[in-house]
């Protein structure tokens, strides 16, 4: 782990699967408070893999990270996207190289309607899917289109924090707690909806507290505990160790 | 008595705008100031220490004292010119304060003087208030002032205009517009015109088509413009624009005048000041020795003509200079006497008195036009007549001038 | 007779029926849960409880008191406390001072010209601020501005600051949502202990039905803002129609 | 110590010591030397200085503690002149029932203006604010002539009933402002070899006044009440729903910041008996916003700094003119000299506007949290030398 | 009657400039939420834009005229334009005559490039700080600028006439069948007034039907997440406060020949167009508009002889006191959008 790989000409922390995106001794900061702790880990181009940890363990901030927003600021390390060089983007740069986040408070921008918000999503290029298919992914939304996106219920609006982040074509999905707030029934549907977009071919990140939920999805799992990581391994892994699940998920 | 000089020196403060509206006449003020030092230090060529009737400055400072100033700002606003003012006694142990470009800001830097002590030689300052009820002992004013101006334009309206007129009025709203409506009105009304209406409009308002356009058909046939400087600008630009100056009524054409006309300002006004009249403290087109020494002398370290503005301080402070050469001491008691009842000639308003009961300077007045074919950006104005001062004298207990008293001297500590 | 009771409520936002018809009554002492899918009108029933919204039809009373009418602070006096779905607190103060302002208000009522004595001064709020911190398990934070922790933990905070009110009648709008399982786990414990020490009544909206199913004594389901079946726990879990319209196949 | 903390009660202490002093830390320079200029240590000045501290002090209770920016505070500094300037005129010259009347009288304005205006929140209470502020401000200047002498301003006159006074002294002049006797225009002046210093009546009471309003700003700063003021201004929809009303809070905050910038107003026609309608216009209102944001809003001690800062720059700045700058640089070439001098006279005398706005400008960039923060990093890298030095820099004492 | 058509148009005139600096305010303000206390100074700028346009095209060279004297009495030198000694007496004279329309072409390039400068330079760093943090910064660059111009200009008000052609007043009593000259209005008004509509109705349509002004929006109501939809919020900001400055000038520009530029004239504005800006309702373009014309004639009716004698002092505070009751009456302005400034 300590050779540093050399990503821009393809070759990888993982030998055995070339990596999609890889990050790399990465550390972030929160003005003084030192949040992401030097991690590194790979994720394999088409797979899910599901972040875990306990509330401020850091996986938002990596995610954050991972998707260049402003805060937390990353000093150190490096990510690397599909041979691209993320650390040095901004976020609309990274978006645009098909870097997209489902928000842990879903972001529903104030003053916008429903179809608004979704319009928004596609005036940069890349574009993904089309409105009508995104409303026909969440009836829900198609119906209260005209609506303001921020007085939809706190489960609507999860759901519009997905579908426009579908509404981009997108080669790397970031999910903060995609399943919070929303009914068991509409849990399953956005199952489903991850594993057919998994099949497309997109990478997923997952971040979720019902993690037996996340790691029956999962392809591979890394486990977070103040801001460094304690595992980095297949999900039936996780699932099949005790002691882990004990100590850092209390399943 | 404060600030008594020590050390062979002697400090005049010259409180002048410079910030603000009025900045640039500060700045004209500023260079006469210095200008004035430097002849009574005895640098330059002298300027109208050389015609001024008095010859008890000798061009080495003050009773052998090498004078020295120091400057402020007063924001036109009464309080900064108060701190500023305070800041030159109490600091830097100014005997003398001088300065100003409004008359609020004068009455109260004069209030001020009056309490710590020292002379208050007031600059441009127009409203009847500051040698009428707001006059004070330690206050001495050179500027003409608003009943003065009405007395001279009088003659000379009635002259052009006739005597059957119908008069508007628009007003600033605060102390030196008021009194400069009622001495206009007063003097004009005794040639026999009518007030039709006096409307008084915010110190602050730029856009003055609203109050221009009830004129349009108010019946009035003469608009009278009691505003200075950037009100003054707007309203006369704004009553051209809408097309008073080419209007008829009742037979007669519609004429506009500005009873105080600053050359300095009205450039702001551009073609819009031709063939309009006022009054004016002085003017530096002036044939008289004494104008043409201080044009000269002005001109030839500036290159450009001084403001009246920059006359009417430059001998504030030679006034002040010669009354303590005179007096033999700085002390204010001492030098007011000087100053009360001095009758002097040499600069550039004729033979002048400064009367003792309220401290106002009597002279000739200047009633001035806009001049039609300017043959330079400095030839502005042109001088219609020259009021003599007698016309122009009123007794100091007029009742435009009534209330407040003079009081006693103030030597201060 | 319960202690609250909601009387044929009717709220609609322009085109859409809210609340059609509702009626509930929630037992003195008891937990009563709401579910059903989203958008179902849950958060706007609470909406109206709290005086957040005002219905457009109908009564809602407790403890034999109209709430109509009333503004937030009124009712809250009344002893009325909620905890919102997206958390709310006073990010910029310290976790120990989000604490104390409950207290005070539950000492001082709506609006008192204290006495400028130092807050540090008034031991009891200290000591009730310092007890609560303790029973939320947040001791450690209590010097942290209260906008720099991880959301589960700023859930948790809200939760804390409404006990420390010590309401009659305690409003719960997803209160686990994104908790990890753990501190999940201890939040039911909290409420159970607190609702049984306290003599507190508690209405708690949550998607993930093992909080469900661990606390409630009731439940009643929301369907497209009308209430659908209102039964036990276990009667509930069983009842198809909910296991349609809510449950999936997963519960 | 008189229910401080140990921080806050040596951040008092250094503020006493600093007003106490203040005639010679303000007066560095020896007479007559080149770099007198730069002396503040005058009587009208550092009265000022305290008592624009004063007002900001006043005015952050309310932005700094509810975050509720009013843009009109200069009225109530206006009204509490006029107060005291009529009491002057009507009463006597002792300034005691000139400064209660004030506060009394600009304290119910503040109630008034403060109900109608904390109806709204974030830029409209700003604009309410500013509306009244500016109406008061224009009726002052016109209509209202008769109670505010118009732009000339309220000035005591020879024929001022006075009635347990005098109207006017017995060689004919009107009398001066004072505390039972004590006229406050009256001076000590101490000569130590080159230096003088001038020790004011008026000034130590102003001093003694802004302690005594920087000691209750302490305290309610860390009283329950600044609690709840925090709270307000962090999240509302939280406090009303915790119970509280928001509303008689934050409208006590703006009538005591209201009866503060009243109380700077009485002190300001103590000092020099003249009320002018300027005082209420909005450029007035928004130096005291300038004053407490450059100083550092929410921190205790930074609108003291803002006001001062400013307040020099009006008055030293602003009175450095070509002929002093020459005198400075005398010593040197001719050329160089004045080269020198062309470069530094646009920023000087009639330039001073110009200094000041580059200044606003350089610290709100370089120092986000106003000159506390620059206070605090030069005490941070005193601490960095001196890691032991546990105690906290008084100077530098946030809010929080 | 015939007084009262005649405020109306005044009300207009006047409200037409209010809603002018209101509209490139509100760009800035109510749209991208910085409080911008150097909008009048932009206006101001503007205005020097023609004042400079107009002393450009009156550069000269001078020759000496023994004939003629100056004020000192040396041999005064005669001044003659390049322009004019390029194209001629007559066609250079036309050219300075129309220095005003001319210059509105010279200042849009000049603003849109002071706003970028401004915006890159200085604004960017304070949308995320607070607004008093916003109040200083800006208020000290408007100080600066005002200073600049002082420096170069002077204080003293620079006459900065119209053509030629719109010069004296047209005359809408005849066409309403009063008496000739009852209802006159200057030409120059006219044309701002035409030209106050036009820019407005070019704003509205640039941020109506294209997606610009939805970004923007959005950008301001939550930069974050607009930056992780793919768009650079940034580009567009400094295209927004360009468009602002540019807005600014032109109105400050076409105001130049109705009262003479000074350096102070946009502190004279700014206080008032904030006004008109909360009035109309935060974030709300019309809203800015509507009420700039609601003040301007209202103004124009107080200052009405009548009015003011049943009401003294009515037209010293009629603009604040309808703001207040705006403001009470509607909790956010005239036509205000939820959430902007509200804390
Ligand atoms: N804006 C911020 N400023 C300072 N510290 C922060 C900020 N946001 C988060 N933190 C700190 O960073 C740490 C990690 O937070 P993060 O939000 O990444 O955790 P998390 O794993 O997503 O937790 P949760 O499950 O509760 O969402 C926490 O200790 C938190 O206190
Ligand atoms: N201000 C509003 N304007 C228009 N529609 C609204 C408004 N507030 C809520 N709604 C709609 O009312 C319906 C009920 O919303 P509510 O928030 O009560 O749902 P909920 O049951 O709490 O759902 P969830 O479980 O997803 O939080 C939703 O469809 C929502 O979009
Ligand atoms: C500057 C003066 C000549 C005129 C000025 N308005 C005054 O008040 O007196
Ligand atoms: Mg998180
Ligand atoms: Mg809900």
């Amino acid at each position: 782990m300590n050779v540093k790989p050399d990503f821009s000409k393809g070759k990888n922390l993982a030998e055995t699967a070339p990596a999609f995106l890889s990050i790399w001794e990465m550390e972030s900061y929160y003005g003084e408070s030192y949040i992401v702790q030097n991690i590194s880990f790979n994720v394999h181009e088409g797979e899910i893999l599901a972040l875990l940890g306990r509330n401020g363990a850091g996986k938002t901030s990596t995610l954050r990270s991972i998707a260049r927003m402003d805060s937390p600021q990353v000093t150190h390390g490096e990510i690397w996207l599909d041979h691209q060089p993320l650390h040095t983007m901004v976020s609309h740069q990274a978006s645009s190289l098909g870097i997209a986040l489902v928000p842990e408070d879903r972001c529903i921008i104030p003053g916008l309607t429903v179809e608004e918000n979704l319009q928004l999503a596609q005036i940069a290029p890349p574009i993904g899917w089309s409105i009508e298919r995104l409303y026909e992914l969440f009836p829900r939304l198609g119906e209260r289109r005209k609506q303001e996106g921020v007085t939809l219920s706190g489960g609507e609006q999860q759901m519009l924090a997905i579908a426009r982040a579908l509404a981009r074509d997108i080669k790397v999905l970031l999910l903060d707690e995609p399943y919070e707030g929303l009914a068991p029934v509409i849990v399953d549907e956005i199952e489903k909806t991850l594993r057919i977009i998994k099949e497309q071919g997109i990478t997923t990140v997952i971040v979720e507290q019902n993690a037996v939920r996340a790691l029956e999805l999962a392809d591979r799992a890394v486990i977070l505990d103040t801001g460094g990581i304690v595992f980095d391994g297949s999900a039936a892994e996780v699932l099949g160790n005790e002691e882990l699940r004990a100590e850092y998920l209390a399943i | 008595y404060t600030n008594e000089p020590t050390g062979g020196s002697v400090t005049f403060g010259f409180n002048v705008p410079q910030t603000g509206p009025y900045a640039d006449e500060g700045a004209d003020e500023l260079r006469a100031y210095e200008l004035a030092v430097e002849h009574l230090n005895g640098n330059g060529d002298g300027g109208m220490m050389n015609t001024f009737s008095s010859k008890s400055l000798k061009g080495n400072g003050i009773l052998g004292n090498k004078v020295e100033f120091v400057t402020g700002d007063t924001q036109t606003k009464s309080d900064a010119a108060r701190a500023s003012a305070k800041s030159m006694i109490e600091k830097d142990g100014a005997i003398m304060i001088t300065g100003g470009s409004s008359s609020g800001v004068a009455v109260a830097v004069q209030g001020l003087c009056q309490e710590a002590g020292v002379i208050f030689m007031a600059g441009l300052t127009h409203s009847n208030d500051t040698t009428g009820k707001d006059k004070k002992a330690n206050g001495f004013r050179h500027f003409f002032n608003a009943y003065m101006s009405a007395a001279a334009l009088a003659p000379v309206l009635s002259k052009l205009y006739g005597n059957d007129r119908k008069a508007y009025h628009l007003t600033a709203d605060y102390t030196w517009g008021w009194t400069q409506e009622e001495s206009i009105k007063a003097a004009s009304e005794a040639l026999g015109w009518e007030t039709i209406n006096a409307v008084k409009t915010p110190l602050a308002q730029t856009d003055f088509s609203s109050y221009i356009a009830p004129v349009l058909n108010s019946g009035a046939d003469v608009l009278v413009l009691n505003h200075y400087g950037g009100n003054m600008v707007n309203s006369l630009t704004n009553a051209v624009q809408f097309g008073l100056r080419e209007k008829v009524v009742n037979g007669k054409n519609f004429e506009i005048v500005v009873p105080l006309f600053s050359r300095l300002m009205a450039r702001g006004a551009g073609e819009n000041i031709k063939g309009i009249l006022g009054s004016t403290n002085w003017h530096w087109s002036l044939q008289d020795e004494g104008s043409k020494a201080f044009v000269k002398s002005f001109g030839t370290k500036y290159g450009f003509p001084p403001s009246q503005a920059a006359h009417t301080v430059y001998c504030q402070t030679l006034l002040y200079a010669d009354a303590a050469e005179r007096a033999g001491t700085f002390n204010p008691c001492g030098i007011g006497e000087a100053l009360e009842g001095f009758e002097f000639d040499g600069l550039g308003n004729g033979k002048t008195l400064y009367r003792a009961d309220d401290h106002q300077c009597f002279k000739d007045v200047l009633v001035v036009r806009g001049k039609e074919n300017p043959t330079s950006e400095f030839d502005i104005l042109e001088v219609v007549e020259v009021t003599p001062a007698e016309q122009v004298t009123y007794a100091p207990d007029h009742p435009m001038f009534a209330g407040g008293a003079l009081g006693n001297c103030n030597p201060g500590a | 007779m319960g202690i609250l009771e909601v009387k044929n409520v009717n709220k609609r936002f322009g085109g859409l029926q809210a609340l059609g018809d509702v009626n509930l009554s929630v037992a003195e002492n008891s937990v009563h849960a709401i579910i059903g899918p989203n958008g179902a009108g849950k958060s706007t029933l609470l909406n109206c409880l709290v005086g957040k919204l005002i219905p457009d039809t109908g009564s809602v009373m407790f403890d034999g008191q109209s709430v109509l009418g009333r503004t937030p602070y009124e009712i809250n006096q009344m002893g009325i406390s909620r905890v919102f779905q997206t958390p709310e607190i006073f990010g910029d103060l310290t976790v120990m001072e989000n604490m104390m302002i409950p207290c005070f208000a539950k000492r001082d009522g709506a609006f008192r010209l204290h006495a400028i004595a130092p807050t540090d001064d008034e031991k009891e709020i200290v000591e009730k601020a310092e007890r609560m911190l303790e029973d939320m398990n947040m001791a450690g934070k209590r010097h942290m501005p209260a906008a720099s922790m991880s959301r589960g933990d700023k859930r948790r905070l809200e939760i804390g600051m409404c006990l420390a009110q010590e309401p009659r009648l305690l409003l719960l709008d997803e209160p686990t949502a994104g908790m990890a399982r753990a501190d999940t786990n201890n939040t039911i414990d909290l409420l159970k202990q607190i609702k049984d020490e306290r003599d507190i009544t508690i209405a708690i909206i949550e998607h993930d039905m093992h909080v469900v199913f661990s606390l409630a004594e009731r439940i009643t389901v929301l369907a497209q803002g009308t209430p659908l079946v209102e039964d036990t726990p276990d009667n509930i879990k069983g009842h198809p129609k909910v296991r349609e319209a809510y449950l999936g196949e997963t519960a | 110590m008189l229910g401080l903390n140990k921080k806050d009660f040596s951040l008092l202490l250094v503020v006493a010591a600093l007003t106490l002093f203040a005639p010679f830390i303000l007066n560095p320079f020896p007479e007559g030397s080149g770099m007198a200029q730069f002396n503040a240590g005058y009587p009208d000045l550092m009265q000022r200085f305290v008592i624009f501290g004063i007002f900001a002090i006043g005015f952050n209770i309310l932005l700094g503690l509810t975050g509720y920016l009013s843009f009109g505070h200069a009225a109530f500094l206006g009204v509490g002149s006029y107060s005291a300037v009529w009491m002057f005129k009507l009463l006597s010259m002792n300034v005691i029932p000139a400064i209660l009347l004030a506060v009394v009288v600009s304290g119910l304005f503040a109630l008034v203006i403060g109900f109608i205006s904390l109806r709204r929140s974030g830029i409209y209470f700003s604009i309410l604010t500013l509306a009244f502020a500016q109406m008061s401000f224009n009726l002052a200047y016109s209509v209202l002539t008769p109670i505010t002498n118009g732009e000339t301003g309220l000035q005591l006159t020879l024929n001022d009933p006075r009635v347990l006074g005098q109207s006017a002294t017995a060689d004919g002049s009107i009398p001066v402002t004072s505390l039972f006797g004590l006229e406050m225009r009256s001076t000590f002046e101490m000569t130590l070899g080159p230096w003088l210093f001038q020790f004011n009546a008026g000034y130590y009471l102003c001093a003694l006044i802004l302690l005594l309003s920087f000691y209750l700003s302490i305290r309610i700063f860390r009283s329950p009440f600044g609690l709840m003021l925090r709270a307000i201004k962090s999240n509302q929809t939280r406090l009303n729903y915790t119970g509280l009303n928001a509303r008689p809070y934050t409208l006590a905050a703006f009538v005591i910041s209201g009866m503060y910038a009243g109380l700077a107003g009485a002190l300001m026609a103590s000092m020099d008996p003249l009320a002018g309608a300027e005082r209420m216009q909005w450029t007035a209102s928004g130096e005291v916003v300038l004053m407490t944001i450059l100083g550092g809003a929410g921190t205790l001690i930074g609108p003291v700094l803002g006001a001062g800062f400013i307040k020099y720059f009006e008055n030293i700045f602003s009175k450095i003119n070509d002929t002093v700058l020459h005198g400075w640089f005398e010593f040197m070439p001719d050329g160089l000299e004045n080269l020198i001098v062309g470069i530094l006279h646009p920023f000087i005398g009639k330039g001073w506007h110009l200094t000041l706005g580059l200044l606003f400008m350089l610290v709100v960039i370089f120092l986000p949290g106003g000159l506390v923060e620059g206070g605090q990093r030069i005490a941070k890298l005193f601490r960095r030398k001196k890691p032991d030095d546990a105690g906290d820099n008084a100077q530098s004492t946030p809010a929080e | 009657m015939d007084a009262i058509i005649l405020q109306i148009l005044n009300g207009l005139d006047k409200g037409s400039a209010y809603a002018l600096i209101a509209l490139g305010l509100t760009l800035i303000f109510g749209t991208l939420g910085v409080v911008n206390f150097a909008h009048g100074a932009l206006f101001m700028i503007g205005a020097f834009c023609a004042v400079t346009l107009s002393r450009i095209l009156n550069f000269s060279f001078e020759t000496i005229d023994p004939t003629k004297t100056d004020f000192l009495g040396n041999p005064a030198k005669i001044k003659t334009t390049y322009v004019e000694h390029w194209f001629g007496a007559d066609f250079g004279a036309t050219i300075i005559d129309w220095a005003v329309p001319l210059a509105i072409l010279f200042s849009i390039p000049i603003m849109i490039l002071f706003g970028f400068i401004v915006e890159r330079g200085l604004i960017k760093h304070f949308y995320k700080r607070p607004h008093a943090d916003q109040i200083l910064v800006t208020y000290g660059l408007a100080i600066v600028l005002q200073e600049i111009i002082k420096a170069f200009y002077g204080a003293n008000p620079i006459p900065t006439p119209a053509p030629d052609v719109f010069k004296g007043s047209f005359d809408f009593g005849t066409l309403l069948g009063f008496e000739p000259n009852a209802i006159i209005y200057p030409y120059w008004r006219l044309v701002y007034f035409a030209f106050s509509a036009l820019i407005i109705s070019g704003v509205f349509a640039f941020l109506r039907f294209t997606t610009f002004g939805m970004v923007v929006r959005a950008g301001m109501a939550d930069r974050e997440t607009v930056g992780l939809l793919g768009l650079n919020i940034d580009k567009r900001f400094t295209f927004m406060f360009g468009l602002a400055a540019a807005v600014a000038g032109v109105a400050g520009v076409m105001y130049a020949p109705i009262n003479s530029p000074n350096y102070h004239m946009g502190m004279d504005f700014l206080v008032l167009s904030f006004v008109v800006v909360v009035v109309g309702g935060m974030g709300s373009l019309p809203g800015a508009v509507l009420a700039g014309f609601l003040l301007g004639i209202l103004e124009s009716f107080a200052s009405m002889n009548e009015v003011k004698s049943l009401i003294p002092g009515i037209d010293q505070i009629i603009i604040y006191v309808v703001a207040i009751i705006i403001l009470l009456t509607r909790p956010r302005g005239l036509m205000g959008r939820k959430g902007v400034m509200e804390d």
